[in-house]
């Protein structure tokens, strides 16, 4: 009969999960159900950090990279603090998900990824769209009294601070976009949103992709160069 | 019968009440003038012939205090004394001594609110039975 | 060096501080007990209760066999013992010489409350405008800058915190007799020679402010254990009328969360601080007790660590009878529930099912803190044998094991000086000075001293009106009044008095004289008074004064006429005293046994040491790891060339008669009668692996014990076979019932084997089915270094056991594994169970020894927690596995204890007896024996011949049992006698 | 095993026959049983070892001047390789076994012997019944209006059937007063009944009914006693009235089978007033009566041992001022006993109430 599954040899996510200098260096999980106990879905289709970090601690790398485990969890990282053995169970699971081919990675990710390297966004909204709908934002607010001189500044070059934007703020819900700009305007603080490569969320992050993950970062490097900034708004 | 104060007698454990009545004591928690306290070295060594004593020199109340069980400093004189004043209770009762004249109580060392209150209550109650029959009026 | 002028010092006054210098005491020398806090008794006094048994009991800790010199008092409450000095606000400040002849500078803090002035009226406390929280509830209440320590300050002065203090001025204004000093004084003194140091300072607890997940100090509803113990006891914050902290509602539901500050490496404690399980437990059903049975009390553990010998049925009674919950999950965070006050905690359960519940208080089981490192005056004279400390390498202790490193410590320090036991020290109180015996041997006459302190805010006295009705009793009375206002010098005054007096008993009464009390009890007993001659009555006392301005004569003359009759009663003899043989038996040769001999040995003691085997050792030659046999290969070798022990092998105990101090008993060995004499014996029997069927143990070949399993894991011929599959399974038959105590070497057994397996097989599967994991304080890292092996642990309930069956030749073990949430099956080369120790069959000879055994058949120690190598008969003694499973090496530390012990009693020549003991009047006996069925000490026995009933003078403790249950007072007690009594009651109602 | 013994004599003959067969057979050693001295017809316990002088022996005799229980302690003191029938009453009986739990005596040599008892005439009943009768064994036992002259406790005592015994001599029920149907209770006593020879029977038929009807008589004169004895002890003051009269001659506890101290601690120091407390006293009252502790006494005793009451009326025979002792002691004893849960007599491996420590209390 069969017996279970192997738990005998090394892992490799374990080896390759980046550690913070404060994660234990051996990788020593008592399972005492910290992360599972504070973890939000836990539960939830069958979910459990503290099966994760044992999984990879047996070597079942395979089974877990197969699981639809690494893709439940929302990477919040209450596990992570908390864990008093210094686990970096979020690492072990960034890095269960870069294992999985890129095709099988859950579509709206995977797609979001893809559209973000190749348009900027995670939307794929083209450039234009993109400043008419922020010029069109900042019109409105404009009308409003006390704002009359308000425009929004689009790529300006030696402002103070850079202004990345969450695509779901531009796509459905810009009202809030005019909660921040009001403040700014008050505040007499000095900014800019770039016209390309706008995108404030970096999903590389959560498909596990850090190719993906370090040129999204280098657009935002990069603005911050080209355009003279000291300050960077990140809104995730 | 004209009211007087009641008599209370304590007749309490060297290492648990008494120790808890003195903490009461030096922690300046008032409990009434009326208790007469004598000290054992255990509760297990109290007699019947003590209480029986009691009520006749004219006691209206006697109060026992030893440790809780298995604190007891003798290993179980407390429980020993225990089931001996249980009985003494039932018999005293047959003539007329109301049950609640006499009680017996576990007060640890460190319970000095405890052995306030017990010494409150127990006045109370003492009070509220009224006074036993004048050790005069008995064949002593 | 001269050894009536040894003396020792004891820093810290906790409980293994007390101990050591109880037992220093004891053993004849003096002891300096400095504690650098306010007041005594270490955690004691905040702990209303205690596991494994939920009761006190510290006062069982006082001498057995010599009680009078010692304080016949609660222990949490202070000591007094003639060679024991305290001295609080104190700290070593310099110690320097050599090894056995160092001098020692203390430095003391003043309390800015003259003891002698201060009438305690608490004036001061009341107007102190400083709040602040009070560390003695651990922060579940408030006290003042001026305050009254509570326990361990017998005088119960008011302090002055001088951190606190803002030296506004208020207290001193409202001292109605000047007794306060605002100046902080710090004094010096230089105490020499002394000849040792015991340190024990103790262990700081873990402060849980240091994390933010459970909000800890942000929720007022999330305290310590020790803040929840006090606010739920009777002298706490709520005064035993506990509630919630944040809004006062009742306290219906309570969580513990488990193992805050320990087994984190994050936080650099990677260690299991030991006792905080227990502590749990207890606390649980106290606040069952406390708040009602049907409050709901939770435990959120990883592994409940009950491995002492008692603990396991403890925590069953917990959760079968008293309905306490524990479930195996680690805490994540603790948050605000939506009611106002009410936490939330979310879990898994042990099916690995999210679970979420709400409690009113949430308490943090907080370990050890970080150690405080030994002061670098001390550090560096620590490898000199002079100062030696009480295990901070081992962590966090409960108090059986404080107790017992508190024994090996002194043991090993006298050891280490190699001091004649029998000291010339041993004090001998309670008689009167030669010249003045005749005086004191008649009918009593009765001097009363009359002390007027004077003083303000207390009740006032009407003396002439006490003194007119004195001296108007019947008997012979004489009063004198003395005036001490203001603390003033009485010498002359009462020297006067005290000389010319006709009296030869003493009685003082006064207002309030605390302060004085030391000082006149020597000037009494110069005067030949020794203490049971006096007796002393202050008025100013609740039971008197009710809080009223003035104290009536009649209210006054209460304690005063029962002082009076107590007086009349009293004698100064106290008998006869009896001769001490200084040796020992001591059965059962192994580590606990040699241990225990060799210890008395070096102490000058003549040991007679019983090996049933042929050979000595005992377990320990068994033991394969090099690294914790040698010591008892040394102490074999110590034992075999020491001239002051002789070794009896084959050999046991036949006969015994006689009663501590001098017994007498034969030792059978081949046909042969030996004939011996000793003064102490220690029962060191040892144990033996469990024999068990579980699992099918004994029916299949792979199925085997750890410890053969041990066996042939080192044999080098294990390495050459293939291996695949090892399972361990933990607990086989142990911690259920009928033998349902954890043997505590069977997870670090396990933890051992499996890491060798390791070793050898890197790739083999080791799989480890659990029910806790028992590694209690360091070895806690072993399980880490186990964890990080690739070595599967799965933990299972007692009530869902793994399955062990065969397919064929192959042995199967079926499981499930909760945290994979999945089904285990595996084929295993080897099934290694963890059967767990037996003690040896002793009944016999703990009959002889008229010793209690216990169910399980170990021996029946005096008292788990405060007694734990002493039996019930004060002349026997217990160590090692005959007491409960443990160690080799706790083993052998637990005969340094049991050496100690009996060295209390043989360091004597001669033992008197006491004045609280009883006594049979023959003539008036009817011999029913009553008496004798009811000693809980053993110390009656029936002479043979005349049936009469005989006391030993020293095993009685004074209890008086015996008296009450002897219908016509043929048993009486010393100082209680019923006549006595009955007119201590009639003057108590007069 | 039930013999029915002797059928053609009359039953105290009965009796008298096969305790002399206990000797001539040598199944026991002696026999201790009441006989009436040549100075007064009150039958006196006696050890005897001559079959002959039984036929002076008055085993049935409705008297006791004493409680044969204490005689008996003494014989029994030790085991001296002699085996010993006892003949006693149920309420001796019950004494015996609480002695022997007081190491008072040894059971271990003795042949117990009890019958149905009727109950015991006061001395001076007695004494009248001698006068004019012959033989006032046979008298008492067929003549119903006498079974009705026995002492207050007798007509209260609801435990008249042996227990315990080896051998129970059944008298309940016979009703011709021909012989006696012996009854064994132990080993010890089959063995005698077989050596006896007897056939195995039945119980007399009337019996139960006999028994029936004794017990529902007594239960109505228990009620009365034990009324009126609460009503004299209702409170002290009522209690005082009661033993206003107490000479402290202490004849009741000298008479009682279970107060079983050499010598009563009322004799000892312990009682003995100090002057200094009797001045003091008189000095605040004026005057003070010299304390004779009598109310003390009462409760005191009774303290002491009305868990172990067997109810034999010893004490209210003895007392010179006739205050009913033991309508008072049966009526505290009873409550005190259903408290403890102890009856006496009863389980002779029971030990003394108050020594029992209830083990989960007992933490060591």
């Amino acid at each position: 009969m069969e017996i279970c599954t192997p738990d005998n040899t090394t892992s490799s996510i374990l080896q390759s999960a980046p550690r913070r200098p404060v994660d234990s260096p051996t990788p020593l999980c008592l399972s005492c159900g910290t992360c599972s106990a504070g973890c939000p879905i836990t539960g939830q289709s069958g979910f459990d950090p503290r099966k994760i970090v044992q999984m990879v601690l047996a070597g079942r790398d395979k089974e877990l990279v197969k699981s639809n485990l690494p893709w439940l969890c929302t990477l919040c990282g209450k596990c992570e603090y908390a864990c008093p053995m210094g686990i970096n169970i979020i690492s072990i699971i960034r890095t269960a998900r870069g294992l999985v081919d890129r095709d099988k990675v859950p579509g709206q990710i995977h797609k979001g990824v893809e559209l973000g390297l190749k348009t900027g966004n995670n939307l794929g909204l083209p450039q234009e769209d993109f400043t008419f709908i922020i010029e069109d934002v900042g019109e409105e607010l404009s009308a409003e009294s006390g704002f009359e001189d308000f425009m929004v500044p689009i790529d300006k070059k030696g402002a103070r601070m850079l202004h990345t934007l969450h695509n779901k703020l531009v796509n459905t819900q810009n009202e809030d976009l005019v909660h921040w700009w009001k403040i700014f305007h008050v505040a007499s603080e000095s900014w800019t949103i770039p016209s390309v490569n706008w995108e404030g969320v970096n999903w590389g992050l959560f498909s596990g992709d850090n190719d993906a993950m370090k040129t999204f970062v280098d657009r935002i490097a990069h603005h911050m160069q080209a355009l003279e900034l000291s300050c960077l708004m990140y809104p995730e | 019968m004209a009211t007087r104060e009641p008599k209370i007698i304590a007749l309490v454990c060297n290492w648990c009440t008494y120790t808890a009545a003195d903490l009461a004591g030096t922690s300046r928690l008032i409990y009434p003038a009326n208790v007469r306290m004598v000290r054992f070295m255990c509760t297990g060594m109290i007699d019947v012939k003590y209480i029986i004593k009691a009520f006749l020199e004219g006691a209206d109340g006697v109060f026992v205090g030893g440790c809780h069980p298995g604190d007891c400093h003798y290993i179980n004189g407390n429980v020993k004394a225990e089931r001996r004043i249980s009985g003494l209770q039932v018999l005293l009762e047959q003539f007329g001594i109301d049950p609640k004249r006499f009680t017996l109580k576990w007060i640890g060392a460190s319970e000095g609110p405890e052995f306030q209150r017990n010494m409150q209550e127990f006045t109370r109650t003492i009070a509220e039975l009224g006074p036993q029959i004048e050790s005069d009026m008995m064949i002593l | 060096m001269e050894k009536t002028k040894s003396q020792f010092l004891v820093l810290g006054a906790g409980v293994g501080g007390i101990c050591s210098a109880i037992d220093l005491a004891e053993t004849g020398y003096s002891v300096t007990l400095v504690e650098k806090g306010p007041r005594t008794g270490g955690i004691m006094p905040q702990l209303d209760h205690q596991f494994p048994d939920d009761h006190c009991g510290m006062c069982r800790m006082l001498p057995m066999v010599d009680r009078e010199p010692g304080a016949q008092t609660c222990l949490k409450r202070g000591l007094s013992h003639p060679n024991i000095r305290i001295l609080t606000h104190t700290t070593l400040t310099d110690l320097s010489g050599n090894p056995g002849d160092y001098t020692a500078v203390l430095t003391s803090v003043s309390r800015g409350v003259d003891a002698l002035r201060c009438t305690r009226c608490m004036a001061c406390i009341d107007v102190c405008p400083v709040s602040v929280l009070d560390a003695f509830n651990d922060r579940a209440g408030d006290r003042n800058a001026i305050y009254q320590p509570f326990f361990g300050n017998p005088e119960a002065l008011p302090t002055i915190d001088w951190d606190n203090c803002t030296r506004c001025g208020e207290c001193a204004q409202a001292c109605p007799n000047s007794a306060i000093d605002l100046e902080r004084v710090e004094l010096t003194e230089s105490v020499a020679p002394v000849s040792g140091v015991i340190v024990a300072g103790g262990n700081p607890l873990y402060d849980p402010a240091v994390t933010d997940l459970y909000g800890y100090g942000v929720l007022p509803n999330v305290v310590t254990a020790t803040a929840f113990e006090r606010i739920l006891s009777g002298s706490g914050p709520f005064r035993g009328q506990p509630v919630r902290p944040s809004d006062g509602h009742p306290i219906r539901r309570v969580a513990w969360i488990q193992c805050v500050g320990s087994r984190n490496v994050m936080i650099g404690a990677g260690h299991c601080s030991s006792t905080c399980c227990m502590f749990a437990v207890k606390e649980a059903l106290l606040a069952k007790k406390t708040l009602g049975s049907d409050t709901d009390t939770t435990i959120f553990y990883m592994d409940m660590r009950t491995y002492g010998r008692d603990s396991q049925r403890y925590r069953d009674r917990a959760e079968e009878e008293s309905g306490v919950r524990f479930i195996r999950c680690r805490i994540h965070s603790v948050d605000p529930a939506d009611d106002p006050g009410d936490l939330k905690l979310t879990y898994l359960d042990d099916l690995g099912q999210p679970g979420e519940a709400t409690f009113d208080m949430v308490v943090l089981s907080t370990g050890a803190g970080v150690q405080k490192e030994l002061p670098p005056l001390l550090a560096d004279k620590t490898d000199q044998g002079a100062v030696v400390t009480i295990g901070p390498e081992a962590g966090l202790q409960d108090i059986r094991e404080t107790v017992l490193r508190a024994h090996g410590a002194v043991s090993s320090l006298l050891e280490k000086l190699n001091m004649d036991s029998r000291a010339k020290t041993i004090p001998k109180t309670g008689r009167a000075g030669d010249k003045s015996v005749n005086r004191f041997m008649q009918q009593p006459v009765i001097q009363v001293l009359v002390l007027d302190n004077g003083v303000v805010k207390a009740p006032q006295v009407e003396w002439p009106a006490i003194e007119g009705r004195l001296e108007r009793s019947p008997g012979n009375i004489f009063v004198n009044r003395l005036s001490i206002i203001d603390g003033k010098d009485l010498s002359l005054e009462l020297e006067t008095v005290l000389k010319e007096t006709r009296g030869n008993r003493l009685l003082v009464v006064s207002n309030h004289i605390a302060g004085y009390r030391a000082t006149l009890t020597k000037r009494f007993e110069e005067a030949g008074f020794s203490a049971p001659l006096v007796e002393w009555v202050d008025l100013n006392r609740n039971d008197v004064s009710m809080g009223t301005e003035t104290i009536q004569p009649d209210a006054a003359m209460k304690p005063i006429q029962v002082a009076l009759m107590r007086l009349l009663h009293k004698r100064p003899s106290r008998g006869m005293a009896q001769v001490v043989e200084n040796s020992a038996l001591v059965i059962g040769a192994g580590p606990a046994g040699l241990s225990a001999a060799v210890s008395l040995a070096e102490q000058g003691v003549v040991v007679h040491l019983v090996e049933k085997e042929i050979s000595i050792g005992g377990n320990g030659p068994r033991i394969q790891d090099e690294h914790q046999r040698r010591p008892i290969d040394q102490l074999i070798v110590r034992a075999k060339g020491h001239p002051n022990i002789s070794i009896h092998t084959g050999a046991t105990l036949g006969a015994l008669s006689g009663r501590p101090g001098h017994f007498e008993g034969w030792v059978v060995k081949e046909n042969m009668e030996i004939p011996l004499s000793f003064g102490a014996a220690i029962i060191a029997t040892g144990g033996t692996p469990a024999i068990t069927e579980a699992y099918g143990m004994g029916k299949h070949p792979p199925l085997v014990s750890h410890f053969d399993f041990e066996k042939k894991v080192l044999d080098p011929r294990f390495a050459e076979d293939t291996l695949n599959t090892v399972v361990m399974i933990q607990c086989a038959g142990s911690r259920e019932e009928p033998r349902n105590y954890c043997s505590r070497t069977c997870c670090v057994k396990a933890l051992d084997n499996a890491l060798r397996v390791r070793q050898l097989f890197p790739h083999a599967r080791i799989v480890i089915f659990y029910r806790d994991i028992m590694t209690y304080g360091k070895s806690e890292e072993l399980y880490a270094k186990a964890r990080t092996r690739r070595i599967r642990f799965i933990p299972f309930n007692k009530s869902k056991p793994p399955v062990v069956r065969t397919e064929g030749d192959t042995v199967v073990v079926d499981g499930f594994d909760p945290v994979m949430g999945e089904a285990v099956h595996l084929k295993a080369d080897w099934v290694s169970l963890a059967v767990g120790m037996v003690p040896k069959p002793i009944h016999d000879l703990c009959r002889l020894l008229e010793v209690p055994v216990t169910p399980d058949g170990f021996v029946h120690e005096a008292d788990a927690k405060w007694r734990p190598v002493d039996t019930i008969n004060p002349g026997v003694f217990v160590c090692g596995l005959a007491k409960g499973p443990l160690r080799a090496d706790e083993a052998v530390a637990e005969g340094t204890a049991a050496a100690l012990r009996a060295l209390r009693l043989l360091n004597r020549t001669e033992l008197a007896p006491q004045r609280h003991s009883a006594v049979v009047r023959h003539a008036i006996c009817s011999r029913c024996y009553l008496c004798v069925d009811s000693c809980p000490y053993g110390a009656r026995f029936v002479e043979p011949v005349l049936g009469q009933v005989e006391v030993d003078p020293v095993a009685c403790q004074g209890c008086g049992t015996c008296a009450s249950v002897c219908p016509n007072s043929a048993t009486v007690m010393g100082e209680n006698e019923d006549f006595t009594v009955m007119n201590v009651i009639e003057a108590a109602l007069m | 095993m039930i013999v029915e013994f002797e059928n053609t004599l009359n039953t105290p003959d009965a009796v008298r026959a096969f305790l002399k067969r206990l000797l001539d057979d040598a199944l026991a050693d002696a026999v201790l049983t009441a006989f009436a001295s040549p100075h007064s017809p009150l039958p006196m316990p006696t050890l005897m070892i001559d079959s002959q002088l039984l036929d002076r022996a008055v085993p049935l005799a409705p008297a006791a001047p004493l409680n044969t229980a204490r005689m008996a302690a003494r014989v029994l003191s030790k085991d001296i390789g002699k085996r010993i029938a006892v003949v006693l009453r149920p309420c001796e009986i019950r004494a015996l076994i609480e002695m022997e739990k007081l190491s008072q005596c040894t059971l271990d040599p003795a042949i117990l012997i009890s019958m149905d008892c009727f109950g015991r005439m006061e001395n001076d009943r007695y004494l009248e019944l001698a006068a004019t009768q012959d033989d006032p064994e046979s008298a008492f036992y067929a003549t119903p209006d006498l079974q009705e002259a026995v002492c207050p406790s007798c007509r209260a005592c609801l435990r008249f059937i042996p227990e315990n015994v080896d051998v129970t001599l059944c008298l309940a029920g016979q009703s011709d007063k021909k012989g006696v149907t012996l009854v064994s209770g132990s080993l010890k006593g089959e063995k005698v009944l077989k050596k006896l020879g007897g056939t195995s029977t039945d119980l007399p038929l009337g019996r139960q009914a006999d028994i029936d009807r004794i017990m529902a008589r007594r239960q109505t004169h228990r009620e009365e006693m034990t009324t009126g004895a609460a009503a004299r002890m209702a409170d002290m003051a009522v209690f005082q009235q009661t033993i206003a009269n107490c000479l402290n001659c202490y004849n009741c506890r000298v008479a009682c089978p279970v107060c079983y101290c050499k010598e009563c601690v009322f004799v000892t120091d312990v009682f003995a007033h100090r002057p200094e407390i009797l001045m003091g006293r008189a000095m605040k009252k004026g005057a003070v009566k010299i304390p004779t502790d009598t109310t003390m006494f009462h409760l005191t005793r009774m303290a002491h041992i009305a868990h172990a009451c067997v109810g034999c009326g010893q004490c209210s025979s003895v007392c010179p001022s006739s205050i009913p002792v033991a309508d008072l002691f049966i009526t505290v004893s009873e409550k005190v006993q259903e408290h403890y849960g102890y009856i006496p007599g009863q389980d002779p491996q029971r030990p003394w109430p108050f020594l029992v420590v209830e083990t989960d209390k007992q933490v060591e």
